[in-house]
């Protein structure tokens, strides 16, 4: 047993922080949330560079072969500097299904160009009905000689907005709710009857919101066996849920570290208020909810690799639960503890408070995680 | 005990909704039943419209253009208003400056500024806080002194002072004796917006919108007939306005309100084709709340009944700021929580999301700051543990 | 809307409250603790000269006429003295079913004495697999001619040890949930094959296990219609929460009372540990959620005698639920702030801690009033 | 990072999963199966077991009867025993004076105690809290004077003097300097029961047991050789224990252990025919309970992962009392709620309630003191805010 960071390792969290200290600030992406595509291409391609975005794919698809834990990394300082970057929508959602279900001539088209930075991808999977069910498709795809027909309207698409290749998923067999019968097409994102309609999100982001209109794939754009994508769904679900738990990781170190800098200069009444006790308890609660999640995010990085399904998704959803717990509660009272400057948007923090509800909802929330923490063989 | 409105109580219940059901007009009577965001025309609107029905200021004396309404009578007003998803009309006149005033001012002043308060044509705000006196605001530091001329020249700022882009007139708080103990050089005076040297810049929220501002005085100038009540006497006014029957604090009607969206969001929104009000972790939390607010709902009429007995606020009117400001948080949350993905939704275009669910988020970031504003949910603490609970300081 | 009491309600609650003080007091509960009875039959009938056990019964069967709200002046003052005397099991169970389906002739034979305080009673309901649910009655009663034999076992039979005379639910008819097909019978403690076992019950207090091993029961013992008893017995399940949200009010006052007097007195670090801020804003929180009690509180004793039974249960479900909620915290934090001495027996408020968990579990708990109330039409 | 056991690692687990099974008496095995109350008798008897096996003291240096063993088997071993519910052995020989003597004492008192602690021949109680001196234990005033002939007089009292009625022997914190600031004037002291003037009364606690004594020191003599450390240094020693690697004080396999109880208590009450372990609202009750200590089991071993590297204690132990205790009590507080009417019943015979059940309520009981003892968890919090927050005082 060892929590210890490889060297390796080490040199990437501070290489990663040191970047986002310098060029990936938060005052960075207050100016980014009026842009129209809200993250920066050009920092995207030194992301490449600096060998972040290939980091979790394996050689033989032009990656470096890293693990999750390597992936956590990152996204722990990305997440302290609220870094808007799509990362995740590329790498671990869309990246992830391009691996498992597409071929050399996929990676190459696909992950190559993305590994270099060169593109962006999203991956649309939520539909309205479903909530945080992935199999609840109701979009169909329905196959017409070498051709399909693709019907329907994903919901709350990350990056889809900006993103080269759209990765969507339509039924070609079933009914919402099954497994069996999903299958995933890659679409550049001037198919026609393709519409995508960019949204704004709290955090300050933009996602998209997608129509397929009659829309005509070629079955060359399938990935995979036809309706055989829901377990690499349910892979990317836990993917995402695991990123978003090492995300909030450095979104709540980052506030805590805030508020306690915050308690340590405030001045109210003559004293510094970090010396009102209330507060410097509330502070500690904060700080050991902190370390809570660190632990159980530390878990789910791991196991999310786990070859038994089970397993993973055991671990991720209590994470997902202890993120939701812990990551609330801290941004709330980051918020409390500011007082009055807390709810004005020119301090930082309301910007971390937002981005923790964000992780909290994507990818399956406390309820949902929770139901599905029960329904694990090993409960 | 009796919890049962009277016949007439009821009556007169009825006479509001139906009167309501009426007098709002559809733009305002749209926006309520979606709990939209009310702009300052809307608001104003609509607070001409109660005062042309005489229900504007409720709990004023009838001579200074109040309804005339015993206790219970306003609170069965402000709860349907509240129900009825109306704008909150703004505090800082009726509420706030205008009671002071009343128990405070001359006559003169009443005469002055009440009518036009009452009647919506001068609009206030408050200029209590201070960038380095917000808890403790008896440390405030805009000074006001006399120029040897029967004015005073203020000079400093304060801060979330709600709407002052909108406001004609503010109050504040000033010290007027640098040399007494903090709270005893303070004096009240009112002001004039458009006397040069005050500049309010207004405040982005968390929200997204501009709901306070900052407000700088520069050599600003006002006649000695502003100040209200004594020289140096200020905080006596400051705390005079927490002995006032504050039931309305506990915004009962409004987290009733959305709990009620809450279930119609829960109503709506299904997972793998069940509506979640029919999934049970779903139902237990709605229902845990609902008894929560229930608890407060109850609390709130006690004090309520006691104001009307006469008491003075008694104890249960401490905990409504405390309690309120956390249901109302968590009534928001539950309802972001109901919505899933649409929760991310930030001020985009109508119809991205279900038009009953579409005011949520911004209302549920600007709910944190319920337990903040008024004096944060810690002071509040600290005045139950020191004034009820006799604890030592 | 009046929340005062009347003239005649204070003068009963001061009435009362100093004969706990004088009377009842907690240490004459303490030596009880070791009684094989656990109450004063002296004190019984002090209580029923003084009327309140006759509060509640109507003139008609020889009593005062009351309100519940009488009833719950009279319970918040012995919840705070941890009065042992069998108020709630003779009174509300039992008294109230023998005063909706018994006739002239049963509350001269049963209720007189008890008004006099000449007898205590019990009513037998619940069994170990219906949880808090009184139609799960698996004990059986055959009619055979004019008589019934009833096989079963009853459990936690509050004052079932020392009752003259024990209500007993038994099936005449249906199935273990069924609403139909429940009946009452009257037993004399002496009844042949009434088995009675003395416990002790965790807040210092007796109660029994019943089995009825072949009793037989003349026709006569029967109260009112055959199978008919269900809606009484919900309706004592309510008399009995809304009597526990009653009592609980004064266990909460006085453990309440019990803390701030200790955080004004208690020295540490050379002060009152009452000045320490983060032990004054427990004390609010406490503070905070006592009231909340007793709005609730209030609610349900005056609704507990609503006409409609929906109105009924969804106000009594909702104070039980903000009894649990509050008690428990209230008195946790008790004695978390009482430190050490708290863990001893020899301090009080150890005993207010044990009381408040037994009326949180009494007439169901929180899960089951929550449930309930979510299952009322108004919700 | 790396979360497996090694081979060797796993190997040694069932090595001891084994051992557990063949060593335990079937007296023993018994309660444990339903995590009975163990007699003062039964734990010794189990102590002796250990310590045939080697396996008492696995934290001490070989030399003095340790188990060798690096910190993951210490781990390991004790997990195991509390997974298996053995009887906790006594730690205040163990844990608390054994290492304190290891750490600050002389050879001779090395010879004279450490074998007889490890060997269970001489059973030990801690003297710290007194009356007046509780969370602020430096106000301590039991006094020890020097009679001028080599030895020292105790006067005073020492309470929560836990199983002092079973000990041979007690350590103390006594003040030896009164002149001094009151840290300063603390001296550590080693005092044999049986001394004259030394009276342990039991209290009886909430649990119905009686779990620690008041014990009375009257003109006490104690020899000088039973100083442990400097002469009014005995504050360095009451601190050096906080130092220690204490992964055992979350008490995570305890906590497993109740919290298979409760599934076992779940699965087997029933709520109109249906198991409460399949009803949605309990069954989310234990899940977020299970995640709750998982949160603190991954937490826990972090901090042994750190030892086990030789750092010291990092920020993750500090919160492992805090956080074990309240779990700790969630877990007793779900089983008590899931057992419905049962939970009422107190130190019944046999059979009044099913066996699997029968301790809960005194355990319950028993656990509010988890977050007082030992620092209560608002000291903890107060030491948090210092040390690693840096909160100003």
């Amino acid at each position: 047993m060892n929590f210890d960071l490889t060297p390796d390792q080490k040199l990437l969290e501070s290489t990663v922080a040191s970047f986002v200290k310098k060029e990936a600030t938060v005052s960075r992406f207050r100016a980014l949330r009026d842009d129209p595509v809200g993250w920066s291409k050009s920092l995207w391609k030194t992301m490449a560079e600096l060998g972040w975005i290939g980091l979790v794919f394996p050689e033989s698809a032009g990656g470096l072969g890293g693990s999750f834990v390597d992936v956590a990394i990152v996204l722990e300082q990305l997440g302290a500097g609220l870094v808007p970057e799509p990362f995740v929508a590329s790498v671990l959602c869309a990246g992830t299904a391009l691996l498992r279900l597409g071929g050399p001539e996929e990676h190459e088209a696909h992950l190559a160009p993305l590994i270099a930075g060169d593109t962006s991808l999203a991956l649309a999977w939520a539909e309205r009905g479903g909530r945080y069910d992935p199999t609840w498709v109701e979009t169909t795809a329905i196959r017409n000689g070498d051709e399909y027909v693709l019907r329907g309207e994903k919901v709350f698409v990350l990056n889809g907005h900006a993103a080269d290749t759209i990765v969507v998923s339509a039924r070609t067999a079933g009914n919402p709710g099954d497994s069996d019968g999903i299958s995933l097409f890659v679409l550049p994102r001037d198919t026609a009857g393709l519409r995508i309609k960019t949204i704004r999100t709290m955090d300050g982001h933009k996602a998209a919101m997608v129509s397929l209109d009659g829309v005509v794939a070629p079955a060359s754009m399938r990935l995979g066996a036809e309706g055989a994508a829901a377990p690499v769904l349910d892979e990317i679900m836990d993917l995402g849920a695991a990123a978003a738990c090492a995300e909030g990781l450095g979104v709540m170190r980052a506030a805590l570290g805030m508020t306690v800098d915050y308690l340590k200069t405030r001045e109210q009444f003559g004293l510094k208020i970090g010396t009102f006790q209330a507060l410097q308890h509330r502070a500690v609660d904060m700080f050991v909810r902190a370390e809570l999640a660190k632990s159980t995010s530390i878990l789910a990085s791991i196991k999310v690799a786990d070859p038994d399904p089970a397993e993973r998704r055991s671990a991720v959803s209590a994470a997902k639960v202890e993120l939701a717990l812990c990551g609330r509660y801290v941004t709330q009272q980051s918020i409390q503890l500011h007082g009055g400057i807390g709810i004005t948007d020119e301090h930082d923090i309301g910007l971390y408070f937002k981005r923790m509800h964000v992780l909290n909802a994507l990818f399956g929330d406390e309820e949902h995680h929770l139901a599905r923490f029960a329904a694990q063989p090993s409960f | 005990m009796d919890l049962s409105f009277t016949p007439e109580q009821i009556a007169f219940r009825d006479e509001v909704r139906a009167w309501i059901r009426e007098a709002m007009p559809p733009r305002i009577r749209e926006k309520a039943a979606v709990d939209g965001h009310f702009e300052h025309d809307e608001i104003m609107a609509w607070h001409r419209i109660l005062h042309a029905k005489g229900w504007v200021a409720p709990h004023w004396p009838a001579e200074w253009g109040g309804a005339g309404l015993d206790v219970t009578r306003r609170f069965i007003l402000t709860e349907e208003l509240e129900l009825a998803g109306a704008p909150s009309l703004s505090p800082f006149g009726l509420m706030m400056v205008g009671p002071l005033i009343l128990q405070f001012g001359t006559d003169a002043q009443r005469r002055r500024f009440l009518p036009k308060i009452v009647a919506g044509e001068e609009v206030w705000c408050q200029g209590y806080s201070e960038p380095n006196a917000g808890s403790d605001l008896a440390s405030l530091k805009l000074s006001a002194d006399p120029d040897g001329k029967g004015n005073y020249v203020l000079n400093g700022q304060k801060t979330w002072t709600t709407y002052a882009q909108y406001a004609d007139w503010i109050f504040v708080l000033a010290r007027t004796d640098k040399t007494a103990k903090k709270q005893s050089g303070i004096s009240f005076f009112l002001v004039d917006m458009k006397t040069p040297g005050v500049t309010a810049r207004p405040t982005l929220t968390t929200a997204g919108t501009p709901a306070f501002c900052d407000t700088f005085f520069e050599n600003v100038v006002v006649p000695g007939e502003n100040l209200v009540g004594p020289l140096h006497g200020g905080w006596t006014l400051a705390k005079a306005l927490l002995g006032h029957e504050r039931t309305y604090i506990a915004a009962v009607g409004m987290s009733t309100r959305v709990l009620r969206r809450v279930k119609r969001i829960a109503a709506a929104t299904t997972e793998r084709g069940v509506p979640l009000l029919e999934v049970p972790a779903w139902r237990s939390r709605i229902a845990r709340l609902e008894i929560e607010l229930l608890a407060l709902k109850m609390t709130n009429y006690r004090a309520l009944a006691s104001a009307e007995l006469g008491h003075a606020p008694g104890p249960e009117s401490s905990i409504l700021k405390i309690r309120g400001s956390e249901i109302n948080q968590q009534c928001y949350e539950l309802a972001m929580d109901l919505m899933g993905h649409d929760a991310l939704s930030w001020h985009n275009e109508p119809g991205t999301i279900p038009e009953h669910e579409a005011s949520v988020p911004p209302q549920f970031q600007y709910a944190r700051a319920a337990s903040i504003y008024g004096g944060s949910n810690e002071i509040q603490k600290n005045v139950i543990a020191k004034l009820i609970l006799g604890l030592p300081s």
